[in-house]
């Protein structure tokens, strides 16, 4: 069996989860690594928006930042700011909100604002970005980090952008969509009770058991019914994630 | 009305102290040579307005050229933390930093009601966020139609409007193209503005339906090659992806910080002797 | 999304009698052959939504295809009077035509709305017009800023957007370019949307920036060279104006009129056949 | 001394009130005439808009709709009709809005709705267009229309757009221009009392009488303190005109 790394494993579930023609509103970092792996892989026709204005956009390396140039150049139409806001996100055009977060809590709730007080923060992160609407307006919602007790808390200094709280109806002034519906981390796959509205773990990838999931989130973590195994990495899927991060490296002149 | 001038001569002329100045370029064509300028000219007790704050900001801000904040995200993309925005927010320093936060979709819708010359602008946004706890300037309003609320933010109404373009004619016409983000609504949404541009060319051959900005609707157009560095102007330079890793170590620490700025935006006397003296580093 | 199909085609599945259908197009690209197949196969109890209603409303209201009509200007250009547009409000012929009447500024906001899925939009708008006395869709908005009192008009949400475009690729992805009026706005408004073009071609080439309607936010696009006559497709035709000329005696009388639909648009299959029966004419 | 038109008068009246670098936004017809004769002779860097999302838009021969394909191509830029409105009327970008008219009172308000009752009336003219915003929205606003007791008249059956009443401040809600300043017609140049704010001859063209223009007059027109006559047209103006004439209805396919 191939070997390959959490990180990787953590990529490849992610990119399990789009499906082909789906419109994809893409965060840079590990969510436009998955987004673009999904393309490269199962879904070839997957449509990829970046809140930089760029739609459709098919890069041969993962951008360093929202805005690179060959967002641009394999785009099928680059239009302005506050046009993807207003005409594409809030036109309710987006399947899946795809988005990574330094905190977040049981529901989905995400922190990219402040660690303490917001007026006195002990740390400020760089703040919301496109978040607190594509969290609202985006169909559903995909979240990937990294699995650690200091990113899965068990409350947040800051709400930045919404979950869905217990009892909460999507319907809700300013929701369109259905709110966090996947958290995908190094560990494991995490789905939300649909009575709690908590997010419970669904998958563990392989290797990995339920008392290091458990020690690694900042909150009671239950267990969803049926919790199943990850499937492992494929041979294609490895490679196609390696081989587009060594364009990556190459592309931003790290080799 | 778009008079072709030198940037170091727009500046002195166009931004004042106690300013709002919103530079803008999202990723792609930040006007990083005219914040240098600023730099070079003490501007100071500005309000700065821009969606990402970038290095362009981090540099104003660690040198203590503003007293308020007004963005929606404030990070060095693909790297990490704004230091100096950080170290200004945390331990006030240099000197205390007011915050007017706002979500990537409300600061554009902001900067578009601007532009269209409306007191506020409407949009479906910050549910459930803590934002609005923070910023007064994001209110809810109920649609006369059909009584749903939605949130309202005013709109942004800079004094000066600072980009970078690839290109203008010798009438001092702009063209923009690639990424456009925000800067065609921040030129028209504010008093005065300042266009930086990779070359002065006697015709613009804009393609039907370019972003183009005529002459009489920009201040000052200055001739400024590679002025977006280390971010890019499409068609003419690629994003120096190095450097903006290699800030994250400049502009951790306040003493190197300064010692950089110093060396390479003070001791410069314009952005072509800062890209010669980084080259030298 | 961005089926290729023929325009008998995709009117039928998605045209839907009762409908609320904005065929737009500001004086180029206006999609005539698309309405002349509506007239053919007889769509009833439309609502049709147009800023310039042109003559190829003043044909759908004459063949009594329209109940009511949301428009801000609805003359023949540089002609005069749409004979049938007249007839219908002041004498009910063929059958009375409800009026919901905007300015262009007002009506092209409700567009945008609607393509930004908001209900209203808010301009600076309607003082000192008596328009808001005689349509209850303008109403007063206060700045929860400014206290200021702006004009507010509801969203356009139409059934269907109809427009006709210079070119689609294979994949059902459209290029606008010229003068691009409200079309893009109408087709992410609408809930389907049929895109005429003048050809399909491999490869758009579209330059950056220019206006693109992804496949995806298409309903279907039908191949239909000259399909903008007698409004035209720049790079591929001209402005018919001599026809415009001739409409406001085609038009005039209630027979006359008739007489011509029958012959050549009833009495003719498609658009291609309709250009022949003219020039036969 | 040369043979001219009452029509030419009037063209090249209206065009000599636009000056140069002025920012005009033009209404078809008539306006346009005089806007397009004022850049071909003394204002070859006035500014034109029209309303089809054209902006510094340059001609050769007059359009015969609003959206001729000769303005996109010379046009220094073309928008969307959305952005035109938005972005540079209400934006406050225009100095002068060049309008016609079907019908106006004597405080330059425009009917271009209805002759009649709205709801049944006798002529259904073809309704507002632009004339509502730029009426309030640009710095000011001139007019041009053929002198007569149908278009000039003492009451309106519709007030279409608005004119500046006695005593209104323009600093009024949604407010931004001086309103109307100027009404040229085939008789001569009218001007607002600021007093009374009605509109007063000021300049009668050449050969014709104060009778004239009173019997062509819907109100009891009151004459303007030095009424003057209108210069004839200069040589150069009405071969300017004439050429222009003449270029449009080659390109109409006239001749």
């Amino acid at each position: 069996m191939v070997d390959y790394t959490a990180d990787e494993m953590m990529t490849i579930a992610a990119a399990r989860l789009l499906k082909d023609r789906m419109v994809c509103f893409v965060g840079i970092g590990l969510p436009s690594a998955a987004a673009n792996l999904a393309r490269l892989t199962h879904a070839p026709e997957i449509v990829l928006i970046y809140e930089s204005g760029t739609i459709g956009t098919k890069p041969t390396a993962l951008p360093l930042s929202i805005g690179d140039g060959e967002l641009a150049e394999t785009a099928d139409a680059v239009v302005s700011v506050p046009e993807i806001f207003r005409y594409w996100l809030q036109g309710g055009r987006i399947d899946v909100g795809f988005l990574g977060a330094a905190q977040l809590d049981r529901y989905g709730t995400l922190n990219t604002t402040v660690i303490g007080d917001y007026a006195h923060p002990s740390v400020r992160l760089p703040g919301a970005g496109g978040a607190p609407e594509i969290a609202t307006l985006a169909g559903e919602v995909f979240i990937i980090l990294r699995h650690s007790k200091r990113a899965l808390v068990e409350r947040l200094d800051f709400a930045t952008s919404a979950g869905l709280l217990p009892g909460e109806r999507v319907e809700g002034p300013g929701w369109r969509g259905k709110g966090p519906t996947a958290l995908v981390t190094d560990l494991g796959l995490l789905k939300p009770d649909l009575d709690s509205r908590e997010f419970t773990l669904a998958s563990l990838h392989p290797g990995v058991t339920l008392e290091q999931a458990r020690a690694a989130t900042g909150w009671d973590l239950k267990v969803a019914p049926g919790l199943t195994t990850t499937p492992p990495p494929t041979a294609g899927e490895l490679e196609a994630l390696r081989a587009l991060h060594d364009r990556t490296r190459r592309a931003h002149g790290e080799v | 009305m778009g008079e072709i001038t030198s940037l170091s001569e727009a500046v002195r002329e166009l931004v004042r102290d106690g300013d709002t100045v919103a530079m803008e370029g999202f990723t792609h064509l930040i006007p990083h040579a005219a914040g240098h300028e600023l730099i070079r000219q003490r501007k100071a007790g500005l309000t700065l307005v821009r969606m990402t704050p970038d290095l362009i900001y981090d540099q104003l801000i660690g040198m203590g050229s503003a007293k308020k904040l007004i963005f929606s995200w404030g990070g060095n993309p693909g790297v990490g933390s704004l230091h100096r925005f950080r170290d200004a927010v945390e331990k006030g320093w240099p000197q205390p930093l007011a915050l007017e936060e706002h979500s990537h979709a409300g600061l554009a819708n902001a900067y578009a009601a601007g532009a269209a010359n409306l007191p506020f602008a409407v949009l479906r946004g910050y549910s459930g966020s803590d934002l609005p706890k923070h910023n007064p300037m994001i209110r809810r309003i109920r649609c006369p139609f059909t009584g749903e609320d939605l949130a309202a933010v005013p709109a942004i109404r800079p004094d000066v409007a600072v980009i970078h373009a690839q290109k203008a004619d010798r009438k001092g016409n702009v063209l923009i193209w690639g990424i456009v983000g925000v800067q065609k609504e921040a030129v028209l949404a504010a008093k005065r503005s300042i266009v930086t541009v990779e070359e002065i060319v006697d015709r613009l051959e804009a393609p039907s339906n370019a972003v183009v900005l005529p002459s009489w609707v920009v201040s000052a157009v200055a001739p400024v090659p590679g002025g977006a560095h280390p971010s890019f102007a499409q068609g003419y330079s690629r994003r120096d992806n190095r450097f903006y890793k290699a800030w994250d170590d400049i502009s951790r620490e306040r003493d190197t910080f300064l010692s950089w700025m110093e060396r390479h935006v003070l001791g410069t006397k314009d952005f072509a002797e800062y890209r010669r003296s980084l080259e030298a580093a």
